[in-house]
């Protein structure tokens, strides 16, 4: 319990995806402009990295390693992490148009984030069993939500503030983001993996 | 067109009512926020000698520069004269180890300015607090300095030149801590573990006057508290961002900050060490990035609280005060918007 | 219907050539990348050792360890460095808890159960403070040390401050602490498993590989000279 | 005492009141010309029906009203109306009004007292007289009073309350009244429990007009259904919603009216018409005023005449010690400030104050801090810094959400922004455009 | 090796095909009907998915391109190919009915100088909020407020504030968007047809003497400029007091309502009118000089005539009327463009 | 559209990093020192220019349904062969960009120009695109990874180039110091091409 709860902790607050891994910034970028798109892209984040965490811990463990197959890792991750999220969306779609409208309208960023796919090599790197597999999974996403949420927060507010007109945009936000880790490294040292 | 002039003179004023305005201005309230940071300032010359005087000044020259000069570059009326950059400037210093060089406050103070405050479209539309802003950027840039500058006190001798390093209360409390935690410390080491704590323990006198190492402007718990009572006094700052704060400190290491279970932290001394009052009155309080709802403003305190104890607790840094008050201004917003009171008359409105 | 197949199709192709390629490339690279590997070890091996003539690399050693013995995988791998067919010193990678995260070291040691050398292998420390531990001025001073011959307070090495002789790094005194816990855990688990790793077996194949790549021929050298 | 109650909320500007608060009104001298604008209350303006060249006498109707939400208007002098056109009017700009040039006979259509006195047991005929004596609030807003008095089938109101906070600074018209026409207020108040067939009928008084409790307190110690309240002194105790809160801890709901919760409330001068319309038959032809100000040499209460235009009653306190920055109908949180004084005094006049150059100007406004000083005090609980940035960045939509149109423009939060930011503008702006947006569909 | 490689094509085939499959059948199974408009505008988009547009993915981007609720330029890694394909996209039923370019005009001259102020107004620097205040600065309840609120707005930063408290328009940049006719609280800007040389600028529905109380060069609706003899084809007529110009009619007569009004009222958009002249066929009928609005033609009977140049505004009214077709213009029309 | 054009867009007009902030990840991450730049932008580069010529040849014969998953093979395909032969030949370096090589799968520049170019145009253009953009990408990171190197640890490609004075700032070499100096030269390039405009 104590190591689960430790591997939660230190990808949620201590190894942030996002703002000390560096794994999602564009979408961190692209979709935190309002607190109720961050919250709709933090729950499918949620939801896609422990689903994916599962179905690629299966596969590298299931075929690969049996096969000797390592270097076909990446082709397969991908190919898992692209169907998975493109089936739950189709099937979303038509079966719960309000959970898609919650959910699913932020499925296809998520393929080509490079967070899910470096969560799953992680896993790899890390020799996490299923269960761990599923903790860390769920502590990345969480991580990403929780940074996803300052920063719309911030963005929303930044909606009235007077930024010179050089850093409006994508630049304030880098700033705000590099503010941001500057304040997460407080939590170094909580936890040491 | 001849008569027009004179008759522009007699023109009454127009203006959307109230037609009254209060007489409380920014610049009166930065001014009174200086002046309630002056006595703690005075404390540290005397104990860190002209030094600290002159680390202040060069932090406060800084920041008012650095201000003066992106208002100049971006176009923009400069409003040194609100104060608000000396008081960043001078809270900055104050978190510093007394023994930094002095190009140490004058970068701090030029970052916190450009890049915490500036660079967002200045006073007010900055979502952290510069000061802490600064220092944060200085103890990641430079950890060296600001780990091993401390100076001991030396009272009175103004010239503060022959002090030496000297670590501060908190960093020898949670040394000892560590040896205590340990299962494998030798039954020596744990002696003189318990003995540090025990000498810490009974300098609360020492601590609350301030005759003890720690950063420039921490030192004294009382000259602090006169200072923020009198903000307090002037409804300058509320009490529930420091109340809630203290008080969540107090109540989070009396339980889980001792060496022998539950309830056996010492509570009043992490209250008055580590800059905790200076943080708790003068930083939590910056209006600017804390919450403006009442509740919101509870929170705030608390989520505080809670960060720094973790910190000081369990964390990699002595002290907490810093990173807990800047990750609670990150959440500002999204407290805020949680936080929003009901107005009057709502409840009526969702019941039909 | 049609369009369905086609589409799948389309994909099992380019899977199909996805693979054929990889597999391909696979093969070709899947020496340089062992080699890579074992130089990489041997590197590091080789700072860690005391002068050698064997291949330290293939000739290694699993050791299983103890419950109770920490600062090491406990499937260890020892890489045994030998003179002629005698053992000379063995190298092992232990860890310790830095400032940042683990401090990986691959530690040296002789048959007098002195550290010949130690080498840095991973750590997340702070750049320009903690890191500082990967500098030779910094490892230099675990050379020749045991247990015998240091202060050690809980039986371990310790940095000056806690009553040891090792000299920390100024600021730093956290991850300095996590090399001696590291160095010291190395020391142990070869008091204990010395006769067990010593008494392996003679070297099987005498033949053995003489590093080829041009990087690592000055290094022997140096390594000889020491 | 009592416990004296309030509101969450409120700030505590000057009062400015001890110039004025304790000298007796006095009846300004009946003027030459009267202004009497057609539209003086909230609601359709009323129509002329009297001609150019026409005779007129006080109290006589000139003006018939237009629908329900309205009230006719009358002479308030004799004379003779010598023109109906646009003139200069209170709340901006030019509206139609009717002008009579007084004979200074001051001859009266029916004599106060000997005219019809209205049955005070037929609530329907008093409503009418209250209509036909052209009543409105006399508290600022100036609603038909009838409209208030008349809650429509299925509401019952079980609280009234009689206003006498008088809140604003500077103004003392409220506070004289009550203390010398108690009588007929408390007279007012029981036509007006009558009509509603409530019984329960409370006065909240500030606390800093002693004299004036006491009058009261003393005047209904007999009057099982009155009830006499201090309230705590702060702004704006007198807002409606504030008052109904700090008295029965009941909200009005957001966009509802007072009656949703079974409470009315009008002004003590509003009680003092209703007891001239009703019982003497009086039309609602003069009004008491605070004339006032720094810079007012005599400040004064008087008895006003409508349609008598500012610059006589400045004259009247003898005029002002240097010439005004700013002219303000009303108070100093509420007040509209005026072109010029050539504008005649309305029904909702309730003072006239003058206030020197320097303290005019308006401060620049700065950024906001987002010290939550507005926030704090907002007596309606808005977020007046978030609404205001909303509204800078005509986020008008998401201002409406926030509640921008439950602001009551009040003024606390402009008068305590430290940034002088001008909040109530901005608020003011944003409702006008909400409002004329929801007309538009 | 060779058995890696078999088992690698295996493995990834069966992969390659169980998805597709499962993919093919999905979208069948769970199809959704929807705008073609999207698939098209999917098709043209970069199709990365990143969220650099600030929609959650292509599709909610495209989607919103739809309903109109999205820039169609917010696709950074489609790049202006992107936007030119779907402005096409969109477009398609965007062009119906024939479209006449317009611009924006102030129809306001009164400036600060010209027109009386009725107070100093203190407050938010924005038209609309400035009404609050008792209606107005500004003593004509129909001029200019001058606090730019039409400036603010206009995205094409195509207005100005001028020194005198107008907005000026730099016909270059504008763009006939609209967006600062339904910002002027007091409906002061006009569109009128980019080709148009001359407005009225003075929208005051008063009458001449409530004008002239306020401002020098309003217009005091004296009909001159309707008559006959200043436009002939009945480009202008008066409404409330107030002159409307018919664009359709006459363009050119239009200078001679800009020389005849008495208050100045009419803006003239051109710098440079032309001229004309009379050459040596001229036998001195005197037709021009008759009917000249200006009176820039001089001579005598049979003698020829001789132009005042200065005085001539370029209408061209007596050319056509000239029996020997003695008169010429000279110079071309030069618009403001160079302000 | 000439294949010059298409080469040179990806410098300055459409820079990947700088201009379509894409590719944020690595960008962020490896330039620590400016070699690091120099690696991770030539191994996206050499990705780039071989799945853009893929596809390009394939575009034809590519189903839309499948489109992307059919990028993604090839693209994961080319990743994993860059993988492996830095993991075979350039040891050191793939360890210090470890993670972020297979992660240039999920770069939304590669599948980006894949979708939007290589897609829709002949072999050539494809290829200039490809080269053009990867080398607008390795040029933004080295110059990220200088500044970073530069004053974070007071070298540039491994040369010190300040008296011993000069501390460096830790700072840059942390995630802070990656996201502010990203930040800041995306502001001074908004600065300089404004300027340029007018
Ligand atoms: C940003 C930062 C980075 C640090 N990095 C290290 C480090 O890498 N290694 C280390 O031992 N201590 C590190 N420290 C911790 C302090 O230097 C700590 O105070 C010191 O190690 C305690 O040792 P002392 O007993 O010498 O004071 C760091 C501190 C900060 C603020
Ligand atoms: C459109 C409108 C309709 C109203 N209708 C009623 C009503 O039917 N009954 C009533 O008691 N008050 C009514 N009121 C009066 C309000 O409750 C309130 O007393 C009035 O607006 C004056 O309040 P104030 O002086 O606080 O602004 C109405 C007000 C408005 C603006
Ligand atoms: C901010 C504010 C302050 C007010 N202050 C007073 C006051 O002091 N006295 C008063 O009689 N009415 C005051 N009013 C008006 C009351 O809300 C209410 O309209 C009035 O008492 C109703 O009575 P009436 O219809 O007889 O005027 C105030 C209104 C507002 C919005
Ligand atoms: C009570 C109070 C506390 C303040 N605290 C800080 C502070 O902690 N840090 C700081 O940079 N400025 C502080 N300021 C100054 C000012 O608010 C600050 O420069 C703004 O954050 C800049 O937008 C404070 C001001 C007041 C009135
Ligand atoms: S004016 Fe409106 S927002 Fe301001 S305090 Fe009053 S009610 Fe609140
Ligand atoms: S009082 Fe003024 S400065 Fe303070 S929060 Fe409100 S608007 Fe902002
Ligand atoms: S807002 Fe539109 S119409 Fe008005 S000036 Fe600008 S571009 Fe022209
Ligand atoms: S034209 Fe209209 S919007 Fe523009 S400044 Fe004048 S009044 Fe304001
Ligand atoms: S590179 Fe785009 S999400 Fe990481």
């Amino acid at each position: 319990m104590g190591e689960f709860f430790i591997i939660l902790i230190s990808a949620v607050l201590v190894n942030n995806f996002v703002l000390a891994r560096f794994l999602g910034i564009c979408p961190f970028l692209g979709v935190s402009k309002k607190t109720d798109t961050a919250l709709g892209m933090g729950m499918a984040v949620i939801f896609v990295m422990t689903l994916a965490s599962i179905f690629t811990n299966l596969i590298h463990n299931l075929v690969l390693i049996p096969y000797h197959l390592e270097f076909l890792q990446i082709v397969t991750f991908i190919l898992v992490i692209a169907s998975l999220v493109q089936l739950v969306e189709t099937v979303l779609r038509k079966l719960s148009p309000a959970l898609y409208h919650a959910l699913g309208i932020y499925l296809p960023l998520i393929t080509t984030n490079c967070a899910i796919l470096g969560l799953a090599l992680l896993n790899v790197i890390k020799q996490y069993d299923l269960t761990r597999c599923i903790v860390f999974g769920l502590g990345a996403g969480l991580g990403f939500t929780l940074a996803l949420l300052i920063m719309s927060g911030i963005r929303e507010r930044l909606q009235f503030a007077d930024v010179p007109k050089p850093l409006r945009g994508v630049p304030i936000t880098l700033i705000v983001a590099g503010l941001l880790s500057m304040a997460f490294m407080g939590f170094s040292g909580l936890v040491k993996m | 067109m001849a008569q027009e002039a004179p008759a522009e003179e007699k023109l009454l004023h127009v203006s959307v009512s109230p037609h009254l305005r209060d007489t409380v201005s920014v610049p009166k309230i930065m001014r009174s926020v200086i002046l309630a940071l002056t006595p703690a300032l005075i404390w540290a010359v005397y104990i860190f000698g002209l030094r600290a005087l002159w680390l202040v000044l060069v932090g406060m020259m800084s920041a008012v520069l650095t201000e003066a000069i992106c208002q100049k570059i971006m176009g923009r009326p400069i409003t040194v004269s609100d104060g608000s950059a000396v008081v960043t400037g001078m809270l900055l210093v104050y978190c510093l180890p007394p023994g930094v060089p002095f190009w140490m406050p004058m970068v701090g103070s030029a970052f916190a300015i450009a890049i915490g405050k500036q660079a967002f479209g200045g006073l007010g539309h900055n979502p952290l607090n510069p000061a802490l802003l600064g220092r944060a950027f200085l103890l990641a840039s430079w950890p060296l300095h600001m780990t091993t500058d401390w100076r001991a006190p030396a009272m009175g001798t103004m010239s503060g030149i022959d002090a030496v390093t000297n670590a501060t209360p908190l960093a020898v409390l949670k040394e000892a801590h560590k040896v205590l935690a340990d299962p494998v410390s030798t039954t020596e080491q744990v002696v003189q573990a318990r003995e540090a704590v025990a000498q810490l323990s009974s300098s609360y006198g020492n601590l609350f006057f301030g005759n003890v190492g720690g950063s420039l402007g921490e030192t004294s718990a009382l000259l602090l508290l006169v200072g923020g009572l009198y903000l307090m006094f002037k409804r300058y700052i509320g009490w529930k961002i420091p109340l809630t704060f203290l008080g969540i400190v107090m109540i989070l290491t009396s339980a889980f900050g001792g060496a022998d279970g539950l309830f056996t932290g010492d509570a009043l001394f992490h209250l008055l060490s580590g800059g905790l009052i200076l943080g708790a009155f003068f930083m939590a309080t910056d209006m600017v990035t804390t919450p403006v709802t009442f509740r919101g403003r509870l929170i705030f305190g608390a989520g505080c609280g809670v960060i720094t104890s973790v910190i000081r607790l369990v964390g990699g840094y002595p002290e907490g005060v810093c990173y807990s008050i800047l990750l609670m201004n990150a959440f500002t917003p999204l407290i805020d918007r949680w936080t929003r009171p009901k107005r009057l008359g709502e409840k009526g409105l969702r019941q039909e | 219907m049609h369009s369905t197949a086609r589409l799948v199709f389309a994909l099992t192709i380019t899977c199909l050539g996805s693979a054929l390629a990889l597999a391909a490339i696979h093969g070709l690279t899947e020496a340089p990348i062992q080699e890579q590997k074992r130089l990489a070890t041997m590197r590091a091996v080789q700072e860690a050792l005391p002068p050698f003539d064997n291949d330290p690399v293939a000739d290694t050693l699993q050791i299983i360890l103890e419950e109770d013995e920490v600062g090491a995988e406990k499937m260890l791998t020892v890489y045994l460095g030998r003179q002629g067919n005698t053992i000379t010193g063995v190298a092992f990678p232990v860890f310790g808890e830095g400032y940042g995260g683990l401090i990986h070291i691959m530690v040296g040691i002789n048959l007098k159960g002195e550290m010949s050398g130690i080498k840095v292998l991973e750590h997340l420390e702070t750049p320009g403070l903690g890191a500082k531990i990967e500098e030779s001025s910094f490892t230099d001073q675990f050379k020749n040390r045991s247990l015998e011959n240091s202060t050690l307070v809980n039986g371990n090495l310790a940095v000056k401050k806690d009553g040891g002789d090792l000299d920390a790094l100024t600021g730093a005194t956290i991850s300095p602490r996590g090399m001696a816990m590291a160095a010291s855990a190395g020391l142990k688990i070869f008091q204990r498993h010395g006769t067990q790793i010593l008494g392996a077996p003679q070297e099987q194949d005498t033949t053995m590989t003489i590093p080829e790549v041009g990087a690592l021929e000055e290094e022997p050298q140096k390594a000889t000279e020491d | 005492m009592f416990a004296k109650k309030t509101f969450p909320g409120g700030s505590h500007p000057p009062t400015n009141k001890r110039r004025t608060q304790a000298s007796m009104i006095q009846d300004m001298p009946l003027p030459q010309r009267v202004v009497i604008p057609l539209h003086q209350h909230t609601g359709a303006p009323a129509q002329p029906i009297v001609a150019v060249g026409d005779e007129v006498k006080a109290g006589q109707k000139i003006g018939e009203a237009q629908g329900y939400v309205s009230v006719p208007v009358h002479a308030s002098i004799s004379g003779k109306v010598t023109a109906i056109e646009p003139h200069l009017h209170p709340l901006g700009g030019q509206l139609p009004a009717v002008i009579i040039e007084g004979d200074g006979r001051d001859t009266w259509l029916e004599q106060p007292g000997e005219a019809r006195q209205t049955s005070q047991s037929d609530s329907k005929a008093m409503v009418e007289a209250i209509r036909e004596a052209g009543i409105v609030g006399l508290g600022g807003a100036a609603f038909p009073t009838h409209v208030k008095l008349s809650p429509p089938e299925g509401k019952s109101i079980d609280t009234f309350i009689l206003n006498g906070a008088e809140c604003e600074p500077y103004l003392t018209a409220d506070h004289r009244l009550m203390v010398e026409n108690t009588e007929e207020i408390v007279a007012g108040a029981k036509i007006i429990l009558n009509i509603l067939n409530c019984h329960r009928g409370i006065i909240g008084i500030e606390a800093n007009k002693p004299d004036a409790l006491a009058a009261m307190r003393e005047r209904t110690r007999q009057e099982k259904e009155l009830e006499v309240v201090a309230l705590q002194v702060k702004y704006p105790q007198g807002a409606e919603k504030q008052l109904i809160w700090a008295i029965t801890k009941r909200e009005v709901p957001s966009g509802g009216l007072p009656m949703d919760i079974g409470c009315v409330v009008q002004n003590v001068g509003t009680a003092k018409a209703i007891f001239d319309a009703v019982v003497s038959g009086k039309p609602l032809v003069e009004r008491v005023v605070s004339v006032t100000g720094p810079i007012v040499k005599e400040p004064k209460n008087l008895r006003v005449r409508i349609g008598t235009l500012f610059e006589e009653l400045i004259q009247q306190t003898a005029g002002t010690v240097e010439n005004p920055g700013k002219l303000i109908m009303g108070g100093p949180m509420m007040g509209l400030a005026q072109v010029s004084s050539q504008v005649p005094v309305i029904k909702g006049t309730s003072g006239v104050l003058l206030i020197p150059t320097d303290q005019a100007v308006i401060p620049e406004p700065q950024t906001c801090i987002s010290c939550a000083r507005c926030v704090d005090t907002c007596p309606m609980k808005l977020v007046p810094t978030e609404l205001g940035k909303l509204v800078q960045h005509s986020l008008f939509k998401e201002a409406e959400k926030l509640g921008v149109l439950d602001c009551m423009e009040c003024g606390t939060c402009s008068y305590i922004c430290p940034s002088k930011i001008n909040l109530v503008h901005l608020f003011k702006f944003a409702k006008a455009k909400i409002l004329s947006e929801k007309r538009k569909k | 090796m060779q058995s890696s490689t078999l088992l690698a094509l295996i493995a990834l085939g069966a992969l390659g095909l169980l998805f597709s499959a499962g993919l093919a059948y999905a979208s069948r199974k769970f199809a959704v009907e929807e705008d073609p408009r999207v698939i098209q505008i999917l098709d043209v988009l970069a199709g990365a998915n990143c969220g650099a547009c600030g929609y959650p993915g292509c599709r909610a981007f495209a989607e919103a391109v739809v309903e109109g609720k999205a820039p169609i330029s917010a696709c950074t890694p489609g790049g202006t190919e992107s936007t030119s394909k779907i402005a096409k996209i969109m477009e398609m039923e965007a062009e119906e009915g024939e479209y006449v370019p317009q611009v924006a005009v102030v129809r306001c001259r009164g400036g600060f100088k010209e027109a009386r102020t009725l107070f100093q107004y203190y407050g938010l620097q924005d038209c609309a909020a400035a009404q609050l205040a008792a209606g107005g600065s500004k003593a004509c309840a129909y001029g200019c407020l001058g606090l730019g609120s039409c400036v603010r707005v206009c995205p094409f930063e195509a207005l100005t504030m001028g020194d005198n408290g107008l907005p000026l328009v730099d016909d270059k940049r504008c763009t006939g968007c609209g967006l600062c006719v339904s910002a002027c609280p007091r409906g002061i800007i006009q569109l009128i047809p980019r080709s148009a040389q001359v407005y009225l600028a003075c929208v005051s529905q008063e009458r001449g003497k409530k004008v002239k109380a306020v401002c020098s060069v309003g217009c005091i609706g004296c009909g001159l400029c309707s008559k006959p003899k200043v436009t002939p084809s009945g480009a202008i007529t008066m409404a409330d007091s107030l002159p409307v110009i018919d664009y359709t009619k006459g363009a050119g007569e239009l200078v001679v309502a800009v020389h005849k009004c008495p208050t100045n009222s009419f803006v003239d958009k051109i710098v440079h009118r032309p001229w004309v002249s009379i050459d040596t066929k001229c036998d001195g009928c005197g037709i021009c000089k008759e009917i000249c609005p200006v009176d820039a033609i001089e001579g005598e009977q049979s003698h020829q005539h001789k132009v005042i140049t200065n005085k001539c505004i370029g209408c061209g009214i007596c050319v056509p009327k000239c029996p020997l077709a003695a008169i010429s213009i000279q110079g071309a029309l030069g618009y403001t463009e160079e302000r | 559209m000439s294949v010059a054009t298409e080469f040179t867009k990806g410098f300055i007009r459409e820079n990947p990093l700088f201009r379509l902030v894409l590719g944020m990840c690595p960008a962020l991450a490896v330039t620590t020192m400016a070699i690091n730049g120099v690696a991770m932008g030539l191994a996206a580069t050499a990705v780039l220019v071989g799945s853009n010529l893929v596809i390009s040849i394939l575009r034809r014969f590519i189903p839309s349904q499948v489109r992307i998953p059919v990028f993604i093979v090839v693209i994961a395909s080319f990743v994993t062969i860059i993988d492996m032969v830095m993991a075979g030949y350039f040891y050191e370096l793939h360890k210090v960009l470890g993670l972020f090589i297979p992660l240039i799968v999920v770069n939304c520049i590669i599948l980006g120009r894949a979708e939007a170019f290589a897609s829709r145009n002949p072999i050539l253009l494809s290829l200039a695109d490809g080269l053009g953009m990867g080398l607008g990408f390795t040029l933004a990171l080295v110059i990220l990874g200088s500044v970073r190197e530069i004053l974070g640890s007071g070298t540039i490609f491994g040369v010190s180039i300040f008296a011993s004075g000069f501390e460096p700032a830790v700072i840059m070499l942390l995630p802070p110091g990656a996201f502010l100096a990203l930040g800041l030269l995306l502001g001074l390039m908004n600065k300089l091409t404004k300027a340029e405009e007018t």
